[in-house]
């Protein structure tokens, strides 16, 4: 846990909208755990004010370079351009000056080995999936379940089948995979694995949709959630998700960055979790 | 002074940043703004916790707090709304898990504390008393996000005067007062708190702001309302650090909106002994140091020997 | 609202942005905050002035002022600070010499008045009771950059009740006062003036700030504070506006901080029947007209056929 | 007078610290005259919130390109880096997108021809003496006398050598031309040409040398003054100067966007015009 202050290596557009940072960063990859997440300084200079969290795609080496350099060491992350810190992070260049606070939170438990693994991405959420898939592949069958609006939302999946993962596309509009929802495709891969255990990470309905179908089945559920965040670390107390057992007259908070962002679906208050006004997707403060 | 003098100058020695507030003695004049630096453990390993002028922890009451519904902040231009709603583990839990931490530490602690009742004021007062890690506290009656908070202590002189009262009778501590922004003439409610028995006085607290998501039509913060900190308000926070040292004889710590040196020196320069560090370390974890040394080489540059030269040094 | 729906009211025509203020019709609810489009023709050049909803002039008053020493403005972070100290030609100038270029645009004048002393509150009150091109007169009680320049009275309910019903009585136009946001509660004063006679209300003015030159160790405004605006202000003023609009009945304008188009929906959303633009003229000096165009192609986005669908929407 | 929306054809430095950069803006040329200024917005997004003031060093037409297109219009500014603002300008790119407002204010008179003209820059003062050198040279004897701290702080000289203008350079350091203040060189010349006019800009300690100069041997001066502004166009009142026969009691002031930035120097109050805190140079706010 330190904050790189470091650089670009690489910021490419991966699929319209999204895009995929290299970022160099000595020593990373050691303590980085699958489901961990860093903050990511956009510039040095204001604004945007706060830090943006992003979970860790990979971690790994750049080649030592003809010139003798050593091996760089990087940490990636793939993220999707939606309000104005994405949008200035899409026109950052290799070389500029960034920030990257990490790594940060309680990633996946690994769980039991002999258990069948699914995981379930929906768009970005997908990001916090490889490293998780890459730990699981060495003991486990891993299957992931991909879903999207259409096929710019699915990212990386080939990716995941070199590790050895059996991967299942879907998409709202069937413009790559089967169409329709993943949680259709989930269904029917826990009829087949009914003792699997899911790992999910997505859009708020998608989790939501995973968590009725997990707890009617009582399949072993973990979640990775989004929350607002300014520290990061514990001491802003501003990423609070209701926990279980919550009320309004006995509250009970759980600390994302801290306690999260990755939850056994037990841990949460489900009731609650996705009445509440979202994100100001795209207004660019 | 000529150039030849402070070039000698900064050859010789470093300048004394050391400064005293109600008594506690600080290595510097830097320390974190309340509720943005946890208990301090939190921070730890982004800085070395030796180096900054003392911990303010979290605001504490006498009970746990579970605080207010989320979400609980909103990003705005060059600031940042929170109501967090005061959450924090309570008076008794923080004595017996978080201060075991600080303990270890070379560097004053001053607890942040509230209270829901006058009673609670006065009973968290007395707690704080008996323990020899605690520096001295800060009296939070300015919170905006929670009806307990003290904003109704803190925007009423009167109110604000009989709390501080109380909470003296109660304490055997420095006493620091942090006020709310959130009034028409803040050095009213300076001269009042003085006259009760602060031993300094803290300004300021957040600015009561709000903003709106105009897809879904709802506030950005489920409370509605939140506090503003950060840059943004940083004109309004040195223009009422010098209006309350105009006022009162106690020390004045200046917070709100400090992200670099230059930003602490503008507060300095006005009058105020010290400063605190708030939504900056959210930005940087490490900006109270950069603050620090800032402050060190201007010294050196200016050929200001000890910070009490630049304490007030303001020119009219 | 179906998607489908909206699609179908966007092709059939345009929303309606027409809203009234104290009697005055105005063609969409986009105005010129006052002292930063000076009398108009300034920025002539680079707008179509029959298109923004009205004309708000620089501040006024019976005799011309010369307003306070240089610096007079200072850039701070998303903010400046201004202590221009209400210079203006005088009312009668303003009548002989300014008016005439606004008698020939098909837009409403609203003339920003203050006075030095209760009189000439009054006098000048009467004064523009008898020009035909004022559509209506913005009573400025919260200018905090000069002793006279109302911020007495704008921070005293009580004083700010006098003054409204004195120009109340000297005036036979529609009566827009405007409000200071440094102030304790600002629903207190609203309530004041609107029973005092006001037939709307603007808020928010300046927020008084200050900034110092660490080098020179001096202020960075020769009058020492300023009002500080621009978009750092804004959840402050969105904050107030949405506090008027609970406290008051007459409509109210809300001014503080916008920039762009959105800013503007926040302010109507909580209330506001119109809103100003202020600091973002000089940014972009056809701030407005990208803001009147964004309002209109946000409501037919969301179907809204009507601006008032729209004012007050606020979900909570 | 106009709000141009349009993107940077270059941006070079030319001496350390000192930028040019040319701006896209059919039309501007015909409008513009010698001492006018434009006020630049550094980036669409903010900050710096406030537009820059900057004089206009030169209009002109990049030549038509090999595939047909037509010559582009441009002006010219040169800049120096002081503060966050023309910090960020240094790092603009060809393409980017800027405003400019102009061309504003009142600028140079000419006077008469048959009087010799003595143009006097400091720095960065040079900007605004090129268009009008440009102007005077057609039917004047023209002598620029060229001021700076260090042979850096000299430029684009070689370029008003080329309009037919006597050059004479001192720097402070003497590394280049002469070395000592620009003014010892302006007494040498008025004592040749006694009734030559002056035009002045540069730093104020340098203006206030100039007058005191000028005045005593009753030489006609205008000066170009900096001044804080926020509008440019006459309307916030944020750039006043104190005029002739100012007084606390009486006080007169004139606008520097609209009534200047050219003063001729009767106008100002000479005994208060530099006591006042100046720019918070580099603060970066
Ligand atoms: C633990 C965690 C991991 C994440 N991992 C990824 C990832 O790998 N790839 C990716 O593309 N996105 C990820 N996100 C979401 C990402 O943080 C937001 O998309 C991003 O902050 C938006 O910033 P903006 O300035 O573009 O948007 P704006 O809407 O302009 O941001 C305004 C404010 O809201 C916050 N915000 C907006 N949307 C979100 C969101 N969905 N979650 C949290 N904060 C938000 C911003 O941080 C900022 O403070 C993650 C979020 C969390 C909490
Ligand atoms: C009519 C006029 C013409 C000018 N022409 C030129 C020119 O051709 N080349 C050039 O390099 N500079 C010129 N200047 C000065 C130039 O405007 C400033 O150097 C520039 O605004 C500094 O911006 P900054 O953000 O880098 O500095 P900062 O100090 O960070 O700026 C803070 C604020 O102060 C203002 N400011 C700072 N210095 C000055 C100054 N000297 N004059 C006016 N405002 C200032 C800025 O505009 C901004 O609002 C001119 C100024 C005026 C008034
Ligand atoms: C997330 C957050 C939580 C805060 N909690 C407290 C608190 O518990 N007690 C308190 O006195 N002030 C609290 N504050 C106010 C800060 O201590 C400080 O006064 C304010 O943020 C202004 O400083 P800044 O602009 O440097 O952040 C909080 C501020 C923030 C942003
Ligand atoms: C340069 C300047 C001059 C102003 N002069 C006046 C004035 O004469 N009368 C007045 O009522 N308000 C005056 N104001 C306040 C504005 O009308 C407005 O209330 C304030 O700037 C907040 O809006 P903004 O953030 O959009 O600028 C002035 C503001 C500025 C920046
Ligand atoms: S983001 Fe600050 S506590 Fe989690
Ligand atoms: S800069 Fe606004 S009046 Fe001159």
């Amino acid at each position: 846990m330190k904050n790189y202050k470091t650089v670009i290596l690489s910021n490419q557009e991966i699929s319209p909208g999204y895009f995929r940072m290299r970022i160099l960063t000595p020593g990373f990859g050691e303590k980085a755990k699958p489901g961990q997440f860093l903050m990511f300084r956009v510039q040095l200079s204001l604004p945007p004010l706060l830090r943006r969290p992003f979970g860790i795609f990979r971690t790994g080496f750049m080649p030592a370079d003809c010139e003798g350099q050593p091996p760089k060491e990087f940490v990636e992350i793939l993220y999707k351009v939606v309000g104005r810190g994405t949008d200035i992070m899409s026109r950052l260049q290799v070389g500029n000056q960034v920030e990257v606070l990490g790594p940060l939170g309680r990633g996946f438990d690994l769980g039991n080995p002999a258990e069948e693994k699914i995981l379930v991405g929906g768009g970005i959420g997908l990001v916090p999936l490889y490293m998780l898939a890459n730990e699981l592949t060495h003991k486990s069958s891993v299957r992931l379940l991909m879903g999207g609006r259409t096929r710019d939302d699915i990212l990386a999946v080939t990716e995941f089948e070199r590790l050895g993962v059996e991967t299942y596309v879907s998409t709202d509009d069937g413009s790559l995979g089967e169409e329709g929802l993943v949680t259709q495709v989930l269904k029917r891969k826990l009829d087949k694995f009914p003792n699997a255990s899911v790992y999910a990470c997505g859009p708020m309905p998608m989790i939501e949709a995973v968590q009725a179908i997990c707890e009617e089945r009582g399949v072993s559920l973990q979640v990775s959630l989004e929350a607002l965040m300014a520290c990061g670390v514990g001491a802003c107390l501003g990423c609070v998700v209701k926990g279980a057992g919550h009320s309004e007259s006995t509250p009970r908070y759980l600390c994302s960055c801290k306690e999260g962002p990755v939850f056994r679906a037990e841990q949460l208050d489900w009731k609650k979790l996705g009445q509440e006004p979202g994100f100001c997707e795209g207004c660019k403060i | 002074m000529s150039k030849k003098t402070n070039e000698k100058k900064a050859q010789n020695k470093r300048p004394n940043l050391a400064v005293e507030i109600a008594g506690i003695k600080l290595k510097n004049p830097v320390m974190p703004a309340s509720g943005t630096f946890g208990y301090g453990e939190e921070y730890a390993p982004f800085l070395d916790l030796e180096r900054i002028g003392a911990i303010v922890t979290k605001g504490l009451s006498l009970k746990p707090k579970a605080g207010n519904p989320t979400p609980r902040i909103a990003e705005t231009i060059s600031g940042m709304l929170n109501a967090i709603g005061l959450q924090n583990v309570g008076v008794d839990a923080f004595i017996a898990h978080k201060l075991p931490f600080l303990r270890e530490i070379n560097t004053p602690v001053i607890v942040n504390f509230f209270g829901n009742t006058l009673e609670e004021y006065g009973e968290v007062a007395k707690r704080l008393s008996d323990i020899p890690e605690v520096a001295g506290v800060e009296l939070n009656i300015s919170c905006p996000n929670v009806k307990q908070g003290g904003i109704v202590f803190g925007t009423d002189p009167k109110a604000a005067s009989e709390v501080v009262s109380l909470v003296r009778k109660n304490l055997t501590k420095p006493l620091i007062v942090k006020l709310t922004p959130n009034v028409t003439d803040i050095s009213v409610t300076a001269r009042a708190v003085e006259e009760a028995g602060a031993d300094a006085i803290c300004c300021i607290n957040t600015l009561t702001g709000m903003a709106v998501d105009v897809k879904t039509r709802r506030p950005r913060l489920a409370n509605k309302t939140g506090g503003l900190s950060g840059p943004a308000i940083r004109p309004i926070a040195v223009r009422m650090v010098h209006q309350v040292v105009q006022a009162v004889k106690v020390p004045v710590i200046g917070v709100g909106g400090i992200v670099r040196p230059v930003d602490a020196l503008e507060f300095l320069i006005v009058g105020a002994t010290a400063v605190q560090v708030g939504t900056a370390n959210f930005v940087d974890p490490a900006a109270m140091i950069t603050i620090i040394d800032g402050i060190e080489a201007f010294c050196v540059e200016e050929g200001i020997e000890d910070i009490h030269e630049l304490i007030g040094s303001l020119k009219v």
